[in-house]
């Protein structure tokens, strides 16, 4: 059963991919697609139920000997404990659901085949991803999903930006793998092993040596770069915003809920050994505090409406990597958990409204949507409110524990940045519910004329996304609020996130008791900010744009300039590091291997025709010169033996 | 010390005609300086016992090849224009130049290595006894060297047969090489 | 059968000669084309035999052949299989029948010839491969060299005279140097033991001086640096590939550049322990220069096989610094860099070999390799896309192909030696994206603007054909890395070992090689 | 008696005049005169050298050289001849076609 | 009366039959010539080869194989000197066989010019068999005459008769240069004998007429190996002459220079070891360098040849010089072998040049052969194989030669020239394959006169078994080659020690 899970997305994959291609009515395809993905849910329940029922131990699924290499070892074996069981429910269960609805999305595609076959082969390289038992089958799935990302973002190869955008995410990624890579080879070095399970085992058996624990930083900073780059942290976000030129339903399952949080998901499967590296952990929860600061920043001025959900899905994966770097990895897969559900839905939402608009996606022509588009208003509601921290839904539960943590964790710098970035959620959130669903409709008369409600293969998924965005929260209630169970699911996580003995001094304020009062009042405090700013959002942007927005944007031109262009970074990257590796490479062409070693070589070839010709002109000839030449050769011999 | 004085004698006169017979404008006086010349070495043959091959230098040279050479401005009557002297450019001077000091240079080196003190056995008294240079020299040449000797024959053969070949006049329009042949071999240099 | 058995090695090494003699004989051409192929398949099948018969587990030489030649001299036609070479064989013989294949719509008068050479080719290829005995290594080395000289130089592009004489002239120098520093160990085997050998097997038991070791080697290195091609030697490889026909790129990157490196592990490391150890961070230090620099340039150019050309530079520097990584750095002694190495050869014949078919593919139907020329080609050639796209995977070593496992154990091994060249290197993992995608996006991505290319065909069957087993090879040899390493772990492990012992030696402050080096290979038998 | 090594400067000099008539001298017979001058120095070389070391060898060589010597003027006049019969030109400077 | 004399005797006839045969045939031929009944092509060939054969035979029958002086050292009978007398003799049929096809058809003086080319092989086989300088001296001037005389004026073309005058030129001066050598050689020690000057030697080993002697005979000897800086005759004699007598010149004279150097030098010389092989390392660096690049610039085929035979006598010039070190007998049989291989290739190379060329051109072209693989495959076939083998590839006869000559110069520890030699080597294979390089890769150029080859069935059969040669030397014949040489090398080495 365990491996129908993997395989089933693969069968799809391959069929799909390699068998049916062209020759099946494309709604054979989505079925095909969808019920691999469908199958492989189920599977993954007939899996999980078992397995918690069992107690929810780890447990090591043996699949084959893959690569041995002298002392290196990195079998197909497989993990299956509760991050993974956890993680596998996720990745089936969402998967499932965005695959229905991608059938509704792409309906007037023509190559829906290769669609599916992509999407099908991501879920199964998230699989092993995720189940991996070493960091080599996790890294073939690390890679193998940012394959299908590649391929799902340059979905629409016809125009070069997509293509563009599919390599940019490409490098990128790769950026960051050379990082994974070389904490893979760190591992190597200093534990003799990349196996997650013997990695747990050695640090809770003998513990570390002083060489290991000097290297654990090391290994952990690597990793977290490869964490960064697929979690598009600062420096290497960049990728995920251009991402949003695929197909959306790619978004939101690859960009938003799923391949994204695999930084996170790294990082809390190896959580014992960034618990032994302080000093990494205090970069981490730094670039995460950072990353979602300044991606909601950047979000607040957006037009594009996928562009406001990507900068708001970094936004949030700094969240999440804030919460890894703060100690409080159980949070951050708690984050995880609920912004999969709701970041999905809005995705999903936001694809619905895409279609509805026959693929325009400038907020500035939508509005008024929602007499349109009800079904769709009422999850977008749910989804924004979700994600804001509205009290009562899952964002506030799991925003709420990050932001707590980061104050007894990173500090009030930490928690100010977060809090900060909550703030700017909730403004932006609510002006992109304002401007697409509120005030008047803004779009011209031909698009405004099909504005309709989506089909059921669409907003089926949208509702039960939506219901999902409400409850799931409750899984996790903090302790201060009264609910009848608090905390299930930090329960549910540690043992997969225990802290190793010799860590624990390190950490010892997250395990110390604080006051309730103080947990509420930072509760009460991004609560209120969240109003404040939801209401000056609907203020400004509730009846469609309003003047004072303008005004504000003309007031503060220079850093309205700035968000707008995103702090011009890929402009940075592109004049600073792009085109001098090009202007560089352009150079090793044609100045060293054409000019200097060529030079070289053919030089040395006519040096010789040259000498040659010189001699034959200067030495031959009469007679005479025969003979001078030939008694030079004989004085040159009697100097050297004589003279 | 009249052996020296007749040794410095020759050996003034010979330098003196060699760089004559190299320097003189027209080949008949270089000619005539190498008759003088070939006269002088065979003196200095002389001077040293060498009797037989003083003799035959002033038979086979002196007789037969300067007269042959002779014969030959003779018989070509050269144009006065064909009768260069030295004309050589500056670096050929130079070469030259350079030649002269490097021999003098080897001259020099002769001296300085001095005689190695061989001896085959073959002392004058020794010659003497047998019966002077002339007898000794044959009983060599016709014994031990009997081979080269013979060769020597077929070399002056093939010498003939090359002059012959060389000197030919242009091929006659006639396909019969034999009566050609015996033509030229009466036609020809010698 | 016995008889065959016993001889198995050279009649594997002599069949595509005696096919190449046989279609020369052939009336016409179609005869010449089932001859060859007869050739190349028996050669296959042969060599899937050796295949099946190899026992991995020994490091001994296999299916050894012994014959006296010149016995004054004590040269002798030595071949033998071991683990190294093993999987270089089975490569040569798999992409014969593959290139054959992919002449077979080739109708030109003189392609009985360019039948004829390729066979001999294969003949020099396998030779080389097989010959433990320095004499008839050089001797296949330099025949090798004769019939690619032939192919670039007649069924080559516009500028092939010039291709084709600095690809022989260049390799040439390199192989004297070889060839002067062979007959020096000769001697010295001579000196030491009285013996007049060749046989590499004798050789190997030579203990030269560390001096003369470093004269030797160098030499040695140079011959195998420019036929890898390592930086700065490497400005013959885009000529010769950019001109040479679709068949000569194919092997010459699938298996002629890999002589240089195989060269490296059978005679340059084995050889001379001391001076290798003294060399490698230098040569590590032009691999990884060549890795970065063959890949930032290859992101230059606009030719599609000057581009897959100077990858190779930059793959072939993953395989040499794999190669030093045994002996770089510290104590650490890396299996895992060498096992790389050995796979990535394999690899990057197969990747690249593929990469050169596809880019055949195209030129065939629009001649022209400008990268300008295309875009938007996956539109009408779906299945030539998903080719492209599977071999450019493999090239950039992307995890589930063979690519990923060659590269991933060389980095894992150089960074165990020598965590500077390690982390260096990795970059090319970056820079062999950067050009591989951008040769991807623009032949395939993109607007389908070009009238010429609205029209173009998908691959044909035979096309197919000979594309499918490479697609395959490569994710096959990326999941199941350890169906091919088996074969070859022995072999690899022994060599690691003796040099092990030797720095076991070196590290004790006793240089002089007084202790028995014992073979890197070892034979049972006379 | 003169020491041998005054012969063999005498012969040297000799010799280097021959050697500067073939390297100077345009005209094909002085060409040839310069080298029997040369033979002639390395007959004196010989037969002094056949008084030094009390060995007839030497005579014997000369003899030969001699030999030589007139055969080689007979094949060079010849060519000479040959040559003037032709072209009507005996100096060396026509005789460069052959070059390079 | 205390003179010995040496007698003559059976055995000394017997050894010196080839010689005598010779003389005997040129002869016969001279009276053919006279007699026009019997001067017919076809029997001038007859008396020709009938000589060569008988000559061959006698050698390779009658002559001992042991070191046997004659007449104190005027005639040397041995391995060495049979292995220099087959050799030649076997050339000299092979010329022969090809100069029927080509000028002896249509030669006016046919008969002279078959006695001197019997009395040319007749030098040589005197001088490849002599011990003593006059007999050798006497030898150099047989064949060399004979040689003045077939380079310029079998069919006396202006080009023809330059080069033959040149020749004689400059080889009269070497000549001269060697007997001044010879000469002071003589004077240091009081012999002319190679076994008395050995003796006499060491305590003379830094006497300045030694060292100087040694150079003069170098330069000599050089002149005739064609080794820079007295190669000029070479470029120009080569182009000048018919190609037969190219070839002949090309291979005879290099095996009997050689042998002669060998004795000379290893045995004669051996305890100056220092001083002859700094002055010859000298030269065969020269050669080696300055024979390759010239060869680089030419536009006529048989001057690139001469340019790389210069460069070739360059590398038989390495093994030489290792005939003193500690590389034993091994040089020997090297440079023989190298002997062997190089005139199969030379003889190949010309009688392809030979089968290419049209009446009354007998100078071709490198562009002359633009595209002459589409036109005369075979034919290109046969020089790619003959080039391929010059720059010593394997699997021919050429690389087994540089292989065998590389080895015994690293034996000796000749690095330096085994550097140079290497050098040389890789610029020679640019020449040798820009000829590959016209006849495969370029078009054919539009000449006024195409190539119209005589195609001779006796020429295609010599290219044919030269090819074969070179194939074999290369692949199977290096064993029993080298171990047949063994006796000679062993008389070189330790003849005289």
């Amino acid at each position: 059963m365990f491996w129908m899970i993997i395989f089933l997305p693969l069968l799809g994959a391959l069929v799909n991919g390699l068998l049916v291609r062209n020759k099946v009515p494309k709604t054979l395809s989505h079925v095909i697609g969808a019920a691999a993905l469908i199958g492989a849910f189920f599977c993954a329940l007939a899996v999980y139920i078992p397995f918690m029922a069992g107690g929810g131990k780890q447990q090591i699924i043996i699949g084959m000997d893959w690569l041995r290499a002298g002392s290196f070892e990195a079998p197909f074996h497989f993990i299956l404990d509760r991050l993974s069981g956890m993680m596998m429910l996720i990745v089936t269960g969402i998967g499932s659901l965005i695959h229905i609805y991608a059938g509704g999305y792409m309906h007037e595609e023509k190559e829906t085949w290769r669609f599916f076959s992509y999407l099908n082969l991501f879920v199964f390289m998230m699989l092993l991803l995720v189940f991996g038992d070493n960091m080599l089958v996790m890294f073939i799935g690390w890679e193998g999903v940012g394959l299908c990302s590649y391929l799902l973002i340059g979905y629409w190869y016809e125009s070069d930006a997509n293509a563009a955008a599919g390599m940019k995410a490409f490098l990128v990624n790769r950026i960051g793998d050379i990082g994974f890579l070389i904490g893979i080879f760190l591992t190597y070095k200093y534990f003799g092993t990349v196996s997650f399970s013997e990695l747990k085992d050695m640090v809770f058996g003998n513990g570390v040596t002083p060489v290991q624990l000097e290297a654990v930083s090391w290994i952990t900073l690597a990793l977290f770069i490869g964490a960064c780059g697929k979690s598009a942290q600062l420096p290497l976000y960049v990728w995920l915003p251009d991402a949003m030129a695929g197909p959306t339903p790619v978004s939101a399952l690859i960009h938003a809920a799923t391949m994204v949080t695999a930084g996170i998901y790294m990082m809390t499967r190896l959580s014992f050994l960034y618990y032994l590296a302080p000093d990494t952990q205090v970069i981490v929860a730094a670039v995460g505090a950072a990353t979602a600061l300044f991606a909601a920043t950047i979000a607040l001025v957006q037009n594009d409406i996928k562009k406001v959900l990507a900068y708001s899905t970094v936004s949030q994966l700094g969240y999440m990597v804030l919460a890894c770097g703060v100690g409080a990895f159980s949070g951050g897969v708690f984050h995880l958990f609920t912004h999969a559900c709701f970041k999905a839905l809005l995705f999903l939402g936001a694809g619905s409204v895409i279609v509805a608009m026959h693929h325009k996606q400038d907020m500035r022509e939508m509005g008024g949507l929602k007499k349109y588009m009800p079904i769709t208003h009422v999850v977008m509601l749910i989804g924004v409110l979700a994600i804001i921290g509205f009290p009562g839904l899952s964002g506030f539960f799991s925003k709420d524990e990050i932001l707590w943590k980061a104050w007894i964790g990173g500090g009030p710098v930490i928690w100010l940045m977060g809090a900060l970035a909550a703030l700017c959620t909730a403004f932006y959130m609510v002006r992109l519910l304002m401007l697409t669903f509120y005030g008047p409709n803004r779009s011209d008369h031909h698009t405004r004329e099909h504005l309709h409600e989506t089909s059921v293969v669409m907003w089926g998924p949208l509702t039960i996304l939506a219901l999902l965005s409400v409850f799931v929260g409750y899984l996790n209630v903090p302790h201060v609020i009264p609910f009848p169970v608090h905390q299930l699911f930090d329960h549910y996580l540690a043992p997969v996130v225990e802290m190793p003995e010799i860590a624990k001094q390190n950490w010892t304020h997250l395990t110390a008791t604080y006051p309730a009062s103080l947990e509420f009042l930072l509760m009460g405090i991004s609560v209120l900010g969240m109003f404040l700013s939801s209401a000056f959002a609907i203020s400004l942007y509730g009846k469609g744009p309003s003047p004072l927005a303008k005004r504000m944007a003309e007031r503060f031109s220079g850093i309205h300039e700035l968000l707008e262009n995103k702090y011009w970074i890929d402009e940075i990257y592109d004049a600073y590091i792009v085109k001098p590796l090009a202007e560089m490479s352009h150079f090793m062409w044609k100045v060293i291997d054409v000019m200097i070693i060529d030079g070289i070589v053919n030089g040395v070839g006519q040096a010789c025709t040259l000498i040659g010709g010189l001699a034959s002109f200067r030495m031959s000839g009469s007679i005479h010169r025969h003979a001078m030449v030939l008694v030079i050769g004989l004085l040159c011999m009697l100097t050297v033996l004589i003279f | 010390m009249t052996e020296l004085l007749v040794f410095h004698a020759l050996a003034g006169l010979i330098t003196l005609c060699s760089i004559m017979v190299v320097a003189s404008r027209n080949p008949v006086t270089s000619a005539v300086f190498l008759v003088v010349d070939l006269f002088c070495v065979a003196g200095l043959y002389a001077q040293m016992d060498a009797h037989f091959v003083a003799a035959i230098q002033v038979l086979v040279y002196a007789g037969a090849i300067v007269v042959l050479f002779m014969f030959v401005i003779m018989l070509l009557n050269l144009e006065p224009e064909t009768m260069q002297g030295f004309r050589v450019s500056a670096p050929e001077v130079g070469i030259l130049l350079v030649t002269i000091v490097g021999f003098i240079g080897v001259a020099v080196t002769m001296v300085l290595g001095g005689p190695s003190g061989a001896n085959g056995g073959m002392t004058p008294e020794v010659i003497e006894q047998a019966g002077g240079n002339t007898f000794a020299v044959g009983m060599v040449l016709f014994t031990r060297y009997l081979w080269p000797f013979e060769l020597a024959s077929i070399l002056i053969l093939l010498a003939i047969v090359a002059s012959v070949v060389i000197a030919k006049k242009d091929k006659p329009a006639a396909k019969d090489g034999a009566v050609a042949g015996k033509r030229s071999l009466t036609n020809g240099a010698r | 059968m016995e008889f065959l058995n016993s001889h198995i090695l050279s009649f594997l090494t002599f069949v595509p000669l005696v096919a190449a003699a046989v279609v020369l004989a052939t009336p016409n051409l179609a005869l010449a084309r089932w001859v060859s192929m007869g050739g190349a398949i028996v050669a296959f099948l042969a060599s899937l035999h050796l295949w099946a018969n190899f026992d991995g587990k020994t490091a001994g030489l296999q299916f050894t052949e012994s014959y006296e030649w010149i016995p004054q001299f004590g040269i002798k036609f030595i071949m033998g299989l071991d683990g190294l070479s093993l999987l270089l064989v089975m490569l040569t013989t798999i992409l014969t029948p593959l290139i054959l294949l992919s002449l077979w719509n080739v109708d030109e008068k003189r392609q009985k010839a360019f039948l004829a050479l390729f066979m001999s080719l294969e003949c020099g290829m396998l030779g080389s491969l097989l010959a433990f005995d320095m004499v008839f290594f050089y001797l296949f080395w330099e025949a090798m060299l004769i019939p690619m000289y032939f192919i670039i130089g007649i069924w080559g592009g516009k500028n092939r005279v010039y291709a084709t004489t600095k690809f022989i002239i260049y390799t040439v120098v390199g192989s004297l140097f070889m060839l002067v520093a062979a007959i020096a160990l000769y001697i010295l085997h001579y000196q030491q033991t009285g013996q007049w050998s060749t046989s590499l097997l004798d050789l190997y038991r030579t203990q030269p001086l560390y001096e003369t070791q470093l004269w030797l080697f160098a030499a040695f290195a140079l011959a195998f640096a420019i036929k890898v091609p390592m930086f700065p030697f490497h400005t013959w490889l885009p000529d010769a590939h950019t001109e040479a026909p679709t068949a000569g790129s194919v092997i010459l990157a699938g298996v002629l550049l890999k002589l240089g490196t195989y060269g490296f592990l059978r005679f340059a490391i084995p050889l001379f322990p001391q001076a290798v150890a003294t060399f490698a961070p230098f040569l590590m230090t032009l691999g990884v220069i060549g890795i970065i620099y063959g890949a930032l340039t290859a992101w230059m150019q606009k030719d599609a096989k000057k581009m897959v050309a100077y990858s190779s530079v930059s793959h072939l520097g993953f395989v040499v610094i794999g190669c030093l990584a045994l002996v770089g750095g510290g104590a650490a002694i890396s299996t895992e860099a060498l096992t790389g190495a050995v796979y990535q050869m394999i690899n990057h014949g197969v990747s690249t070999g593929a990469l050169f078919f596809l880019v055949g593919v195209i030129y065939e139907r629009r001649h022209t390799r400008m990268l300008a020329d295309f875009g938007g080609i996956a539109k009408v050639m779906p299945w030539f896309a998903t080719m492209l796209i599977i071999a450019t995977l493999s090239s950039v070593g992307l995890p589930g192909t063979g690519g990923f496992v060659g590269e991933f154990l060389i980095l894992l091994g150089t960074f165990q030696s020598s965590p500077l060249a390690g982390a260096l290197a990795s970059l090319g993992v970056l820079l062999g994206a950067i050009y591989m995608l951008t040769l991807c996006r623009k032949i395939l991505f993109g607007p389908l603007d070009k009238d010429e290319n609205k029209v173009l065909k998908d691959l044909s069957p035979r096309e197919f054909a000979y594309l499918v087993p490479l697609a395959v090879l490569a994710i096959v040899m990326g999941v199941f890395p350890n169906y091919f390493l088996d074969k070859s772990r022995a072999s690899i492990e022994h060599l690691a070992k003796n040099y092990r012992n030797y720095r076991i030696v070196a590290v004790s402050g006793d240089l002089v090689p007084e202790v028995k080096r014992t073979a890197a290979v070892q034979k049972d038998g006379p | 008696m003169v020491p041998v090594d005054m012969y063999l400067v005498l012969a040297t000099v000799m010799f280097t005049c021959g050697i500067v008539g073939i390297m100077a001298r345009r005209n094909l017979i002085m060409v040839l005169m310069s080298i029997e001058l040369m033979l002639n120095a390395v007959n004196i070389v010989f037969v002094a050298a056949s008084r030094a070391v009390n060995n007839l060898d030497g005579q014997i060589m000369v003899f030969f050289i001699i030999t030589v010597a007139a055969c080689e003027a007979a094949v060079g006049l010849a060519m000479v001849i040959a040559l003037y019969r032709k072209y009507g030109r005996i100096d060396t400077n026509f005789l460069r076609m052959l070059r390079g | 009366m205390n003179f010995s004399f040496p007698t003559l005797t059976r055995e000394f006839y017997l050894a010196a039959l080839p010689v005598l045969i010779l003389c005997f045939g040129s002869i016969v031929a001279m009276l053919q010539a006279v007699f026009k009944s019997v001067g017919g092509v076809g029997s001038i060939t007859v008396v020709m080869l009938g000589s060569l054969v008988a000559a061959l035979a006698a050698s390779i029958f009658l002559m001992p194989g042991v070191e046997t002086f004659y007449l104190e050292g005027a005639y040397l009978a041995g391995a060495l000197s049979q292995f220099g007398q087959i050799s030649i003799l076997v050339i000299s049929i092979v010329v022969c066989l090809l100069f029927r096809e080509t000028f002896l058809s249509k030669a006016f003086y046919r008969g002279e010019i078959a006695a001197l080319f019997m009395m040319v092989v007749a030098g040589m086989l005197v001088m490849v068999s002599s011990e003593d300088l006059i007999t050798l001296f006497v030898g150099l001037e047989l064949s060399s005459i004979g040689l003045y005389a077939l380079v310029g004026y079998l069919h006396p073309t202006r080009r023809s008769q330059e080069g033959a005058i040149k020749y004689f030129v400059l080889g009269s001066f070497a000549a001269a240069l060697l007997l001044f050598g010879f000469g002071l050689l003589y004077a240091a020690t009081g012999s002319m004998r190679m076994s008395t000057i050995v003796e006499a030697l060491p305590k003379l080993a830094d006497h300045h007429w030694v060292r100087l002697g040694i150079v003069f005979s170098l330069a000599g000897l050089g002149f005739k190996l064609a080794l820079a800086p007295f190669h000029l005759w070479a470029p120009d004699t080569y182009e000048a002459a018919p190609t037969g007598i190219t070839a002949f010149m090309a291979t005879t004279v290099k095996v009997m220079i050689l042998i002669v150097t060998m004795r000379l030098f290893a045995s004669g010389l051996a305890p100056v070891y220092d001083a002859w092989a700094t002055g010859l390392t000298f030269l065969a660096m020269v050669s080696m360098i300055l024979g390759n690049i010239m060869a680089m610039v030419q536009s006529s085929l048989k001057r690139m040849l001469a340019y790389s035979s210069i460069a070739h006598s360059g590398y038989m010039a390495i093994a030489v010089c290792a005939l003193g070190g500690q590389a034993g007998a091994f040089p020997v049989a090297a440079i023989m072998y190298y002997l062997i291989a190089y005139s199969v290739i030379t003889l190949g190379a010309f009688a392809i040049l030979m089968w290419l060329e049209s009446e009354g051109n007998d100078n071709l072209l490198l562009d002359d052969l633009a595209g002459l693989a589409k036109t005369h495959p075979w034919a290109s076939f046969g020089m790619t194989v003959l080039m391929f083998s010059f720059a010593g590839m394997p699997p021919t006869a050429g690389f087994m030669g540089k292989f065998f000559v590389f080895n015994a110069a690293l034996s000796s520890q000749l690095y330096g020239l085994v550097l140079i030699g290497v050098i040389g080597s890789s610029i020679s294979l640019f020449y040798y394959l820009r000829v590959i390089v016209k006849m495969y890769m370029s078009e054919p150029v539009k000449v006024a006169a195409p190539l119209s080859p005589l195609r001779s069935p006796i020429i295609t059969g010599v290219i044919v078994v030269a090819l074969a040669l070179t194939i074999l030397l290369g692949t199977v014949l290096p064993g029993p080659v080298m171990k047949s040489m063994g006796k000679a090398s062993s008389e070189v080495a330790t003849g005289h020690h």
